[in-house]
């Protein structure tokens, strides 16, 4: 399942590449986020619940920098399960972020979600839906942090 | 997919009180409330939910009624059976619109148990219930152990099967007031095959002033098109104090496509969706418009 | 009349295209090998001959064969 | 823990424990061996398991057992009258209007809650009454064609009724 | 023809009334007593290692009897090519590694389904996944994973047909064109899922196997090879069956894995898939890539075609190395094609394995060839009946080394439906357009891939002394009705009627052998076993009668209407009950039994005969949304002599729906390898609303090789129906397809398409 989008932040593009690698900021940002842990500066523990309506699900993952070229890109790949016996999944993830006039920056990112198990053929519909959501909700929360810190 | 349910504890209260006062004792990760069940058993299968406590609220009886006067307007139960609303003589009389809506909502063995409060409540993007209760300007009250709440229809759902009903509230009735003269109605759903879930929906009331001539007011829903169902605000303003023609109607189309936040799924883009609710929006609003004018 | 050889094993043929249609046929290493050899990749002619019209991996292969295959009266 | 579920089917009264997980379709064939009634779907979505609750159409499967306490459950086994078969199950026969057969008891009693309802539907209504039911052999046409000929059936065998 | 008393009459079904009352037993509702329930764990990987399996945890919860893996079965591998060997690759549960999601792994016997469920929970693999593949041009790429590692590249089966000069014929022709197709899978969908139940007994090492299955020698077959046993020592039993259309021919991992616990717990063991199971881990039509060229001369006339296909194989073979030969065949039929060539590839990937399916072969290829001849005829002008008319088929006709075609209809088919669709739809809507596809497919086949030295078919007749008789037969009705076929066939030739016969089935311990309800092969193939054994006793009866009526040898005598007479004078005859008697007595009492059995020789590789005809399609295009409505259907066919009108319609609107569903919304979504959308809900199957009138007419013929000259009936109509549909869309608005589910969004991009083409052209 590949998940594409974009959203636009203000800032610098090296503050915001700072800012986005802190486990702190990743832990406020990502919504239903419960820990998120820098093992070493690469790799996080993370612990993440999301629900959609009647269905919660937890999932426990760790994710790992694969590439870095500060501050413009950033691969990683995540791999974990979801709790319950619900399945596992992996995912490769791209965030590039774009310089542009006006103070802005353009982040887009790229999501190849691979679902291992029951989650997978629960009407994929929402699944991919809800995905969407969750990066809208994390590029708005992160929009939020820069603020604070630029406050 | 597991052929078995998981164990539960079962709950049958006969009364809003009594469930919920059992609401109020289990959170809400354990505990669940089912109605008719159409849609929470399938999940409970499939252990996406697998509720400790089961609270069965389908034989709270007095849940159960339609009622109509001019005053008061429409009245339905939550747990009053789409079927009931689809037959009942009043709503075929008054709302025409809803029993036309009643009838291509999934099978009749659904609709003979399924209840319009479980639909609603269950907060599916995709339902057919919550865009023409959008459109006919609906009320849905709410029942908590603190007292009670109304919440505009179009509140009502907050996104991917969520909505403000806190764990422990329950739906108990949905309001509609009487349609002003000059109304018509029109609630189209797109599927490929027909009883289908929605690929995107409308629904359209439209109000004409006394001389049947301009476009008094307007309510334009969509359904499936977005993490809830909306409001097409944009599309209303274009018609909203117009005269309605093929032109303006087009127009409201290019402005409801654009209010729309679809996402791409598996079976259809984003691009479509949006090329369909401009091909409804014109479509069904012209057919609201008709209607109106013979109202 | 010359007959051609399989190189790859005991296959005669009168017909280069014939001994096309029957290498093609052999999914062992040792008929893929040879083709690696000579430049030529067992897929890439299952490609063509899978997906494109006029015998082009045959002839292809033909050709090859038309050169290489050893000749037996 | 099991609960008690009192009902009463195909004209029958039955005073049962089951597990409030067990489903109307399970107490059916499971306990009371009523194995007309199938199950293909598991997701609500075929109604092979349709029977007739309280006179109307619903799908066993989608429903728990205990929410039919006290009501009157009708199985396709309960369709003939002994050994003479239902005029519906006559049409169908008639009409060559199952194949395979395993959707065929959901239709029936899907049929037959129609036609309790409306004794002269028009196809249109036949095909909208009969919707959710999948059948993968008969292409649908010939079970429309039965349903209506068992209503014509039963419009006489009423009249003859009537007559006497 | 008229003069025959049961064939060509509208009988009902022999199983009607155990079908309407509920009575009638499928594999589905079969219990034994002291049953255990089974269930397979099955892979989350498209392609893995297997490091470890642990049952410790699952082995500890109360009601579990069994758990095996890999390692505890015998390890016999079976497959339906039991001719070679090496495409016999399936295996009761995967041991090294996994080659598709859904591929079962270990399997568990417990007291209920529930705690069989909650054992699969409980049971740790541990997997090391692999790259997979998904693609068959992917596939076949020298650095792909090889799902096999015995087949390099990929290729598990080839096929290559050629004949006349393909490369000249191109040369001469007027009109070239190629178009390439990609054909999407379909889902059999059947309404009853796969099950089996198995019964091992210790003391005399048997086995009893009751199954949903379309062939129960296939079935005895792979268990005889999947469990390293003796055929004779297994018995499988096919109760009534809840719907096959192809999936169900295969021996599955559900009966060789109910077969495996039974005889490690010493009970009953049965396996019931769920419908998430049933779509992701049972087979389904082969998809495939595919190219084909055709030359035309000016007036339409064919002068060569020339095919390329490459299927999804999938992860293993199953019947779909067939499917690579049919579609070789029947991408030519029902034209005349004096210059063709066809290569064909079957790959392997990791998914779920593609086969048979209703149409095997011919569907897909159906698609490609009809909508490409109408866009030639377009293209030369001539009209979509006219280029059909002039390419058809005569009865003769044979393509060198393949096949010989003896009755043939579709040239009166087409006739016929010119007339009809002029005096039916006269006039149409806007955007409203006509299609047209003609079908044809096999009387079943010839090919013994199976590799039985047994006849294809065979049946045996017991009358009784009453007259009533016993037919044992294996033919396996999986709702086509060939019960009831069965019945009239026997009824015909003994002159009885159908009630007076009690049918034997689908119990390979007491039927002679049948191949089973494939390829349309029951109402020829088991037809013509079962009329040989009823004429073997009827043979009996005239001779007893000859003797009592003293009658000249040159006499015929007629069994009919329950008397034996004198053709000439019928007055002169005796009862038949009478004859039934005397023919038992004075033979000493030995019973009256007959035995008849078929296998086709001389009739060249592919099928003794041909079914065939056309179908036309009527449906409105909506321009803004692509949605397509299914307005009217006609079908017009040739199956020789209709045996069961009543059932013959039936079929015919049984493909049609399935036909139908495969161009206009049947879909398997895959996501690297995982079905995404494997349920009713969100895989979308016509349904009554949607299902457009089906007018069927009828043009008899009489094919010498069938019995009272039937020949295949409705298997065929599963084919047209897809092009058809796209053939209507392409006449209302002028779009073209290169694949076949006509989804709204993909039917409005190609009308985009088209406008913008024609603006361009302006």
């Amino acid at each position: 399942m590949k998940i594409d989008g974009t959203f636009n932040l203000k800032g610098s593009p090296q503050k915001i590449w700072d800012t986005l690698l802190q486990p702190g900021t990743l832990a406020s940002c990502v919504p239903g986020a419960e820990k998120i842990e820098a093992t070493d500066d690469k790799t996080y523990d993370c612990l993440v619940k999301q629900s959609v309506g009647p269905i919660s699900v937890k999932l426990k993952f760790t994710v790992k920098i694969t590439e870095m070229d500060p501050p413009k890109y950033v691969k990683a790949v995540g791999n974990g399960e979801a709790l319950g016996k619900l399945g596992t999944f992996s995912m490769v993830l791209g965030v590039t972020l774009n310089e542009e006039p006006g103070g802005n920056v353009k982040v887009d990112y790229t999501t190849d979600v691979n679902i291992v198990g029951k989650l997978a053929t629960f009407g994929e519909r929402i699944m991919h839906a809800k995905a969407e959501s969750v990066s809208r909700t994390f590029g708005s929360n992160l929009q939020k942090t820069l603020q604070s810190l630029n406050a | 997919m597991k052929t078995i349910l998981n164990d539960f504890e079962h709950f049958a209260p006969k009364t809003v009180e009594e469930a919920l006062d059992l609401l109020s004792r289990y959170g809400e990760e354990e505990c669940k409330i089912v109605a008719g069940g159409q849609s929470l058993l399938i999940l409970m299968k499939q252990r996406l939910v697998t509720p400790k406590y089961l609270i069965d609220i389908k034989g709270i009886s007095a849940l159960d009624y339609i009622t109509f006067d001019e005053q008061q307007g429409l009245k339905i139960g939550a747990l009053t059976t789409h079927r009931a609303i689809e037959k009942s003589p009043v709503i075929e009389k008054y709302y025409p619109v809803l029993a036309e809506m009643e009838q291509n909502v999934s099978s009749v063995e659904t609709r003979n148990w399924g209840t319009i409060g479980g639909n609603i409540s269950h907060g599916d993007p995709s339902g057919d219930p919550a865009p023409v209760f959008i459109a006919l300007n609906g009320r849905l009250r709410i029942a908590g152990l603190n007292g009670e709440r109304t919440v505009e229809a179009e509140d009502f759902t907050l996104g991917y099967f969520e909505t403000v009903l806190g764990h422990d509230e329950l739906l108990t009735e949905i309001q509609v007031p009487a349609l002003p003269p000059h109304t018509g109605v029109k609630y189209t759903k797109f599927s490929q095959l027909q009883g289908d879930y929605a690929t995107a929906s409308v629904a359209v009331s439209i109000t004409l002033e006394a001389k049947k001539k301009t476009c008094s007011d307007v309510r334009i829903a969509l359904g499936a098109v977005a993490p809830a169902p909306m409001r097409a605000k944009k599309a209303e303003e274009i018609l909203r104090g117009e005269k309605i023609s093929d032109d303006l109607l087009a127009r409201a189309g290019q402005a409801a496509s654009e209010e729309a936040s679809p996402t791409t799924d598996a079976e259809v883009s984003e691009e479509y969706k949006r090329e369909l609710v401009k091909v409804l929006v014109k479509r069904v609003a012209k057919e609201a418009f008709e209607r109106a004018k013979k109202a | 009349m010359a007959n051609y050889r399989c190189p790859c094993c005991r296959k005669i043929t009168s017909d280069t295209m014939d001994l096309a249609r029957h290498f093609l046929g052999q999914t062992d290493r040792k008929h893929k090998d040879w083709l690696k050899t000579k430049g030529l990749s067992y897929a890439q002619l299952i490609r063509w001959q899978g997906t494109e019209f006029g015998n082009k991996g045959y002839k292809a292969l033909a050709e090859l064969l038309e050169k290489e295959a050893p000749r037996v009266e | 823990m099991k609960k008690e579920l009192k009902f009463k089917v195909n004209g029958e009264d039955y005073d049962l424990w089951v597990e409030p997980k067990t489903l109307l379709v399970q107490v059916l064939r499971d306990e009371l061996g009523l194995k007309g009634t199938k199950w293909a779907c598991d997701s609500g979505a075929c109604c092979a398991c349709t029977v007739m609750v309280d006179g109307r159409a619903v799908k066993s499967c989608s429903i728990l057992a205990l929410q039919v306490n006290g009501k009157e459950v009708m199985t396709v086994e309960g369709l003939a009258n002994g050994p003479e078969l239902h005029p519906l199950q006559q049409a169908f026969i008639d009409n060559w209007a199952f194949q395979c057969g395993f959707c065929t008891s959901g239709q029936l009693m899907a049929a037959k809650a129609l036609l309790d309802e409306n004794p002269d539907p028009t196809i249109d209504e036949i095909k909208i009454a009969m919707d959710g039911h999948l059948c993968r052999c008969t292409g649908y046409n010939m079970i429309s064609e039965a349903i209506q000929d068992a209503a014509k059936r039963l419009q006489a065998q009423k009249q003859q009724e009537g007559g006497k | 023809m008229s003069e025959y008393s049961v064939i060509g009459k509208p009988i009902k079904n022999v199983d009607g009334v155990a079908k309407v009352t509920g009575e009638a037993v499928y594999a589905f509702d079969m219990t034994l007593p002291n049953m255990l329930y089974g269930k397979l764990l099955r892979s989350p990987h498209p392609h893995a290692k297997i490091i470890s399996i642990d049952t410790t945890e699952a082995q500890k919860l109360p009601g579990v009897k069994a758990i095996i893996t890999g390692k505890d079965t015998p390890g016999g591998k079976w497959g339906l090519w039991r001719r070679y060997p090496e495409l016999c690759d399936q295996t009761a549960l995967a041991t090294e590694k996994v080659r598709y999601i859904g591929e079962p792994v270990a399997a568990v016997a417990a007291t209920s389904i529930d705690i069989a469920e909650r054992a699969l929970d409980l049971i740790q693999v541990e997997y090391e996944p692999l790259p997979a593949v998904f693609d068959p041009l992917e596939a076949i790429k020298d650095d792909a994973p090889l799902v096999h590692e015995d087949f390099e590249n990929n290729i598990n089966a080839t096929r290559h047909i050629e004949w006349g000069n393909v490369d000249e014929a191109f040369k001469a022709a007027d009109y070239i064109r190629e178009d390439r197709f990609t054909l999407s899978s379909q889902h059999h969908a059947p309404m009853e899922v796969h099950n089996a139940l198995a019964s091992y007994d210790k003391g005399t090492g048997r086995l009893t196997v009751w199954a949903s299955t379309q062939s129960p020698y296939f079935l005895q077959l792979g268990l005889a090879d999947a469990l390293k046993m003796r055929e004779g020592d297994i018995r499988v039993i096919k109760p009534h069956v809840g719907g096959g259309f192809g999936g169900k021919n295969s021996t599955m991992p559900e009966s060789v894995n109910a077969a495996l616990l039974s005889k490690k717990t010493g009970r009953p063991v049965k396996i019931v898939y769920n419908r998430e199971e049933e779509f992701i881990a049972t087979e389904h039509r082969t998809a495939m890539n595919l190219a084909i060229k055709i030359g035309l001369k000016k007036d339409g006339t064919i002068l060569a075609k020339e095919v390329k296909i490459i299927t999804d194989g999938g992860a293993y073979t199953g019947l779909g190395a067939t499917t690579l030969y049919l579609a070789g065949t029947f991408i030519t039929f029902p034209y005349k094609t004096p210059n063709y060539r066809y290569d064909g590839f079957r790959t392997y990937t990791n998914t779920m394995w593609s086969s048979s399916m209703r149409g095997f072969g011919a569907v897909s290829t159906v698609y490609a060839a009809e909508t490409q001849l109408d866009r030639a005829a377009h293209d030369l002008g001539i009209d979509p009946l006219e280029i059909r008319r002039r390419n058809a088929m005569t009865p003769g006709y044979e393509a060198p080394g393949q096949y010989k075609v003896e009755s043939c209809g579709i040239l009166e088919c087409i006739d016929k439906m010119k007339e009809r669709v002029k005096e039916k739809w006269p006039k149409l809507e806007k955007d409203e357009g006509i299609g047209f596809a003609t079908f044809a497919y096999m009387s079943g086949g010839i090919f013994n891939w199976i590799d039985t030295p047994y006849a294809f078919s065979g049946a045996m007749v017991k009358v009784n002394i009453d007259g009533t008789v016993d037919l044992f037969t294996q033919a396996s009705d999986i709702g086509q009705g060939s019960n009831t076929v069965a019945a009239m066939i026997c009824a015909e030739v003994l002159g009885i009627d159908v009630e007076d016969i009690r049918l034997h089935l689908g119990d390979t311990a007491i039927t002679l052998t049948d191949l089973g309800a494939w390829g349309s092969r029951e109402t020829l193939m088991n037809g013509n076993a079962i009329k040989a054994a009823a004429e073997e006793v009827k043979k009996k009866l005239i001779s007893v009668a000859r003797m009592k009526l003293g009658e000249n040898i040159v006499y015929d005598l007629v069994v009919k209407n329950k008397r034996i007479y004198l053709e000439l004078r019928p007055e002169r005859g005796f009862s038949y009950y009478d004859i039934v008697r005397d023919a038992i007595k004075e033979n000493d009492g030995e019973p009256l039994i007959g035995i008849g059995h078929y296998t086709p020789h001389n009739k060249g590789m592919i099928s003794p005969a041909y079914g065939m005809g056309i179908q036309a399609v009527r449906a409105k295009v909506d321009r803004e949304t692509g949605h397509i409505e299914l307005r009217d259907v006609i079908v017009v066919h040739d199956c020789g002599q209709t045996i069961n009108p009543l059932g013959a319609r039936g079929q015919v609107e049984g493909s049609t729906q399935m036909g139908l569903g495969f161009g206009l919304c049947e879909e398997i979504l895959m996501d690297n390898g995982l079905i995404i959308n494997p349920s009713f809900v969100d895989y979308k199957l016509i349904r009554f609303r949607d299902m457009p009138p089906i007018e069927l007419i009828d043009v008899p013929t009489y094919d010498p090789e069938g019995p009272f000259g039937a020949k295949e009936a409705a298997e065929a109509t599963a084919s047209p129906g897809a092009a058809a549909l796209a053939n209507a869309v392409y006449h209302a608005v002028g779009a073209e397809f290169d694949t076949n589910v006509l989804r709204p969004e993909k039917v409005l991009k190609a009308i985009r398409e088209k406008e913008k083409k024609d603006r361009a052209g302006k």
